[in-house]
């Protein structure tokens, strides 16, 4: 037993552009370059980036939603990058994804029962009907919504509920390792930081191991042990959350962080045409 | 609203009240249309008041009851060969519902495979089921079919064949397109997160959102079948006989055409109030069973 | 009264006659002649519907069921549709929130800024397209005569957002509408929009009605601030005031609630339940009022 | 991007065009009727239809009488006429331009129809107006081309018969055309009165293949016209004081139309297809109303011959149109 989960090493993933001529070789489009990244058990590893910095796909690698077209994933000592479809079907139990959207991710013509214990069915956990409902019910009070919710459809929660949802349905097996991803940009502030300190609460209840993908610095330091800051597929900075943000080695990760609007009035924030200082983050830090 | 507010968990009305009011105007009036249809198809013989073979021909052409010449015993006049019209009427709906149950359902079931096998696996059955369609799409359908029906001969299952041979591209192309729309969205990705094998995601997460879409292709496909079924008595190679279709009814109607419009003029009406119902009732039915709320 | 738009006593109901929700309670929002005011709630408070409103782009379903909109003095809402669209575009002009959608995708560029000078200044068109030109070589797009001739799926999100930006300024109007024009943004492509934003509001002395969900961005660049929440208005005042000061529990616990790069994590408060109850309660409360015909 | 689509379709037109054949052929060879039995006198002897087998190809296994078929339609040549005796090329060719007339007649009548009553069903949107306009547009699209065509040869042909429901110009007028394009000739030599006799027969069986297309361009064109109103541009344009009329034409109209002819214009092939039977009810002299002639003559040859030829409309309208929404659409043109 290795003390890291998840270890990724010259990770790479590439696609082919769709070509002007069906006989031209397509081009390779590269996503994620060369991602070296390490996860301890019981972690939490924030991924940090701005759109098209891969941080997604690196996400969906991890989780194998996508095959690499080069480098290595080793989940709990054993490499998985290379897995087909059938092989990875035994770790889906241990393996786990919460998705951006819970609009799109949860199939809007199925109850919330039925999503819950999909994966319960397919392991083959399940005890009857009564047994479903009953799973269904502790899944929905363990992220803290009424268990009236098995017989809901997705479209009758609110945002903040069917995020919820989708967490509840990730924690069906008790995984080890849960990939998240964007999982409270679409959600406002009050509720975002019920289901950032909901995740906090789990982490610690159930020992998880997290991938937190987001492009706002300040979740991130809510909920991580440590960030990697991603630019155009690659990780340009990564380290300890406190390093990171007190800081700051990389000029893009001082750029994302100058960037950051703070709510207290600052005169001059706008007149800074420059590269972007930090001054104002350690300003306020003490 | 915040993230807990229980102002959510109120009493819910059932799930058939909230479809019907999502179906609307449309759902009952289809519906109403083909149960009416379903009705005198089933009991032909008894709503019939004569024999829709019988000839008279002392009281042949005779107008409707209600114009000068007409006589309540044949309500709707008489054709030609003084056969009942009202009585025909009836009883070639009775065919037109066997020859649309049939052909649709056939039609739905093969369309749907090829489109659900060529939605979900991609790479070369998808571009071989692709290629097929192209082909079939290449073929006037109206021609297709009435070729088909001479090469099989006159009948019942030479109508089916040319409808299911022709139609069922119209399901396999939905199918196919919208499979490969949900398999694209997240809850698909999800699906596979969980570790559902290929089957388990077509059957327990695609298969539920291909249903509303699947039950209005079908009814809309029954319009059709009754339409076919005229086109290739209107060539005269549908059921054979002295088997009243409205198809035929309007080609002998066609001849006389000057002489006594209304016994074209009545199919003709019994044809389109039956597609207008399977229309609506396949629209009624697609929002009705769709619980996700469209603006 | 110096405000240049002065919103009183705004109620605004959404649905059908009987099923009616309101989603405006009696907001009152002023906004003075070259501020930059802030409109901040979360989603259902209504701050975009007050946008809305103020452009008269109120979805079909809604209606104004009391108030006025004054705007210079007149009343937007008695004033004709025609008398109306003359101020849209040319004294009043919004700023929308997401730049992929918000510029027709078949339509080149220069020619959708023409189209807003042509209509409203009656410029010709080789005069328009000029003007249209240098308006984007002011909001620092380089190479403006090429870019006047692209569509816009062909430049970045940052970029289209500043050709948005170049519209609002373009008739140089006294008050723009800003709806959320940051949220679809990257981080580092948001401050310099906001930036772009203040130096043309200088330089052009228009007033903003700045509105957002974001406190970060309100204590950027709004001097003024107004909290809203459930259609009513529960802070009020200057933004420094609000921040360091907030007077309403909600406000204060949006705060707490805000997490900020600059603190540990175990500042973060999120708003109590029950306080988000009360204000909800609060504002059925008044609805029944109302509904009774009773003075709140 | 697009263009690269566009040459894989242009690549994949002559295996379906094969496919086309293949299937007619095989389909033809199993009828059970016997054309040159239709053909030969009564007493002719086993000899005599032996050698018109022969003569023509029937008598060989049926993927050899495939591939000499297949080289002979390559150099052009569709074989004869069983029932008419004529090259099918020929006959094809001169029937082709009053199908193809008949067709476009009823296309423009239908786009236009179809674009001024989703305009004005997009204008009136959310008012009690807009329900009649969708129920009259559900009820045109429920009837199918073939029954308006009945529908209008009983009311202005018999009812009131105010319009000639029969042939494609009045036998009595004895007039020369150098094409057989007779309404595009006449039109295009400024002979008006020609082309009004022809319109005369032309608007009944145009009108009924029009008016179901029409319906479905309305429709379409009405739910994309809505939903590009919807779009945060066209709710911006009217933040900058545009009317709503100038909205629905210059910002809408043309967002609309790219889905619209996207999905719509695939349709056109059905209008085609209906020329079929409408050509068949007002006995018009085209390509459809012959075709039925052959599939009851059982005439091999032509119904080969013009299969292929609507297989080959077909795909050139589907390649019109993929090529019309690529220039529509600016995304797509610099793609």
């Amino acid at each position: 037993m290795s003390d890291i989960l998840l270890r990724t090493a010259g990770l790479s993933f590439a696609y082919p552009e769709r070509g002007s001529s069906p006989f031209a070789r397509p081009a390779m489009r590269q996503v994620v370059k060369d991602v070296d990244l390490a996860v301890p058990r019981g972690s939490v590893l924030g991924l940090v980036g701005e759109s098209g910095s891969g941080k997604t796909t690196l996400g969906r690698l991890m989780v194998r939603l996508l095959q690499p077209t080069s480098g290595s994933i080793q989940f709990d000592g054993a490499e998985i990058g290379r897995l087909g479809e059938v092989e990875m079907r035994p770790l889906r139990a241990r393996i786990q994804m919460i998705f951006q959207d819970p609009q799109s991710s949860l199939n809007p013509r199925l109850r919330l029962g039925v999503t819950l214990t999909r994966q319960l069915k397919v392991f083959g956990r399940l005890k009857g009907r009564q047994d479903a409902r009953d799973r269904a019910a502790d899944l929905l009070e363990l992220v803290g919504l009424p268990t009236g919710f098995v017989d809901r459809y997705p479209h009758e929660l609110s945002g903040g509920q069917r995020q919820r949802a989708g967490i509840a349905r990730a924690l069906a097996l008790q995984p080890d390792f849960i990939v998240a991803d964007e999982i409270v940009s679409g959600l406002d502030v009050s509720t975002q930081a019920h289901v950032l300190l909901l995740l906090k609460e789990l982490r610690a209840r159930l020992g998880l191991t997290m991938v937190f993908i987001s492009h706002d610095l300040s979740v991130v330091r809510v909920l991580c042990d440590d960030v990697a800051i991603l630019k155009a597929g690659e990780v340009v900075e990564s380290g300890p959350v406190e390093r990171i943000f007190s800081s700051p080695q990389h000029e893009y990760t001082r750029s994302l962080l100058a960037a950051i609007p703070l709510p207290d009035v600052e005169p001059g924030w706008l007149d800074d045409a420059g590269p972007a200082s930090i001054q104002h983050l350690q300003g306020s830090a003490a | 609203m915040a993230d807990l507010a229980l102002t959510g968990v109120t009493e819910r009305p059932s799930r058939w009240r909230l479809a019907s009011a999502r179906g609307g105007a449309r759902l009952w009036l289809g519906a109403a249309l083909v149960a009416v249809l379903l009705l005198i198809a089933i009991f032909a013989p008894l709503l019939a008041p004569h024999d829709p073979v019988e000839q008279d021909l002392m009281s042949a052409q005779l107008p409707p009851a209600w114009m000068t010449g007409g006589e309540w015993a044949h309500p709707l006049g008489t054709d030609s060969l003084g056969r009942c019209v009202l009585s025909r009427l009836i009883f070639a709906a009775r065919t037109a519902v066997e020859v649309a149950a049939i052909a649709a359902s056939l039609a739905a079931a093969i369309g749907i495979a090829f489109g659900l096998l060529a939605g979900s696996f991609g790479g070369w059955i998808d571009q071989g089921v692709s290629r097929l369609i192209d082909v079939w799409m290449a073929f006037p359908p109206v021609l297709l079919s009435i070729v088909l029906a001479a090469v099989i001969g006159a009948g019942l299952t030479s109508v089916v064949a040319a409808i299911v041979v022709v139609d069922w591209t119209r399901f396999a192309r939905v199918v196919r397109a919208e499979t490969l729309s949900q398999l694209q969205r997240d809850y698909a990705a999800a699906a596979r997160v969980l570790g559902l094998t290929r089957g388990q995601i077509l059957r327990f997460e695609i298969l539920p959102n291909l249903v509303p879409l699947i039950v209005t292709l079908i009814a809309v496909e029954m319009g059709i079948a009754v339409l076919v079924e005229v086109i290739l008595s209107f060539v005269g190679i549908s059921v054979a006989g002295d088997t009243p279709t409205w198809g035929g009814m309007i080609v002998e109607g066609r001849q006389i055409v000057y002489q006594a419009p209304w016994i074209m003029a009545l199919p003709i009406v019994s044809v389109i109030a039956t597609v207008i119902g399977f229309n609506l009732l396949g629209d009624g039915l697609r929002a009705a069973l769709d619980p996700v709320h469209r603006q | 009264m110096t405000a240049i738009l002065a919103v009183r006593d705004l109620h605004v109901a959404i649905g059908r006659r009987g099923h009616a929700a309101n989603v405006l309670r009696g907001a009152s929002v002023d906004v003075e002649p070259g501020e930059v005011r802030g409109l901040v709630g979360e989603s259902g408070a209504g701050k975009s519907m007050l946008g809305r409103a103020i452009l008269g782009l109120l979805p079909a379903n809604a209606v104004i069921t009391a108030g006025t909109i004054a705007f210079e003095g007149r009343d937007l809402l008695a004033m004709p549709e025609p008398e109306r669209r003359k101020l849209l575009g040319r004294r009043i002009a919004l700023i929308p929130q997401d730049p992929m959608t918000s510029l027709n995708p078949v339509r080149r560029v220069g020619a959708q800024i023409a189209a807003v000078l042509s209509h409203h200044l009656g410029l010709s068109k080789r005069q328009a397209r000029a003007r249209a030109g240098e308006l984007l070589a002011e909001v620092a797009i380089r190479e403006p005569g090429r870019v006047l001739d692209l569509y816009p799926h062909e430049i970045s999100g940052g970029m289209r957002q500043r050709v948005l930006i170049a519209m609002a300024f373009a008739c140089n109007p006294s008050l723009i509408i800003a709806d959320e024009p940051t949220t679809a943004l990257d981080v580092t492509v948001q401050r310099q929009v906001l930036q772009l934003v203040e130096r043309l509001r200088q330089s052009h002395g228009a007033a903003i009605l700045f509105v957002t969900h974001d406190l970060g961005v309100v204590a950027k660049i709004c001097r003024t601030m107004t909290v809203l929440h459930a259609g009513r208005v529960l802070e009020d005042g200057m933004t420094a005031d609000v921040l360091a000061r907030p007077r309403h529990p909600y406000t204060r616990a949006l705060l707490a609630a805000t997490p900020r790069a600059d603190r540990p994590a175990e500042a973060l408060r999120p708003v109590p339940p029950a306080l988000i109850e009360s204000l909800w309660s609060e504002a059925h409360r008044l609805d029944r009022l109302a509904d009774a015909g009773l003075p709140s | 991007m697009r263009w690269g689509e566009i040459i894989r379709r242009v690549l994949l037109i002559p295996p379906t065009l094969a496919g086309v054949g293949l299937i007619v052929f095989v389909l033809l060879r199993v009828v059970p009727g016997d054309p040159i039995a239709m053909m030969i006198p009564p007493g002719a002897s086993a000899a005599d239809i032996a050698r018109l087998r022969a003569l023509y190809g029937l008598d060989q296994p049926i993927l050899q009488q495939f591939v000499v078929w297949s080289g002979q339609v390559l150099t052009g040549d569709f074989g004869r006429s069983i029932s008419l005796h004529q090259r099918v090329f020929e006959l094809v060719l001169a029937r082709l331009p009053a199908t193809l007339e008949l067709a476009l007649l009823g296309t423009v009548i239908a786009v236009l129809l179809g674009t001024v009553v989703a305009l004005i069903g997009a204008y009136l949107r959310g008012r009690r107006a807009e329900w009649a306009i969708d129920g009259g547009v559900g009820l045109l699209l429920a009837i199918p081309d073939f029954l308006w065509a009945l529908i209008l040869l009983l009311l202005l042909g018999v009812i009131l018969p105010v319009l000639p429901i029969s042939g494609r110009i009045d036998p009595q007028l004895d007039i020369a055309f150098g094409t057989n394009f007779y309404l595009i000739e006449s039109l295009l030599t400024g002979r008006l009165d020609v082309a009004a006799a022809l319109l005369q027969h032309m608007i009944l069986p145009a009108l009924a293949l029009a008016l179901p297309f029409a319906a479905l361009v309305a429709r379409l064109l009405k739910a994309q016209l809505a939903e590009a109103e919807d779009q945060d541009y066209a709710q911006v344009a009217r933040a900058r004081g545009f009317s709503r009329p100038a909205i629905l034409l210059r910002d809408v109209l043309p967002n609309a139309l790219i889905p619209t002819v996207a999905l719509g214009g695939v349709q056109i092939t059905l209008l085609l297809g209906g020329t079929v039977l409408v050509e068949r009810i007002f006995s018009y002299e085209g390509i459809g109303n012959m075709a039925i002639d052959a599939v009851i003559n059982r005439d091999f040859p032509l119904i080969q011959g013009l299969i292929l030829t609507f297989a080959v409309l077909f795909i050139a309208l589907n390649l019109a149109v993929d090529l019309l929404v690529t220039l529509l659409d600016p995304r797509l043109r610099h793609g």
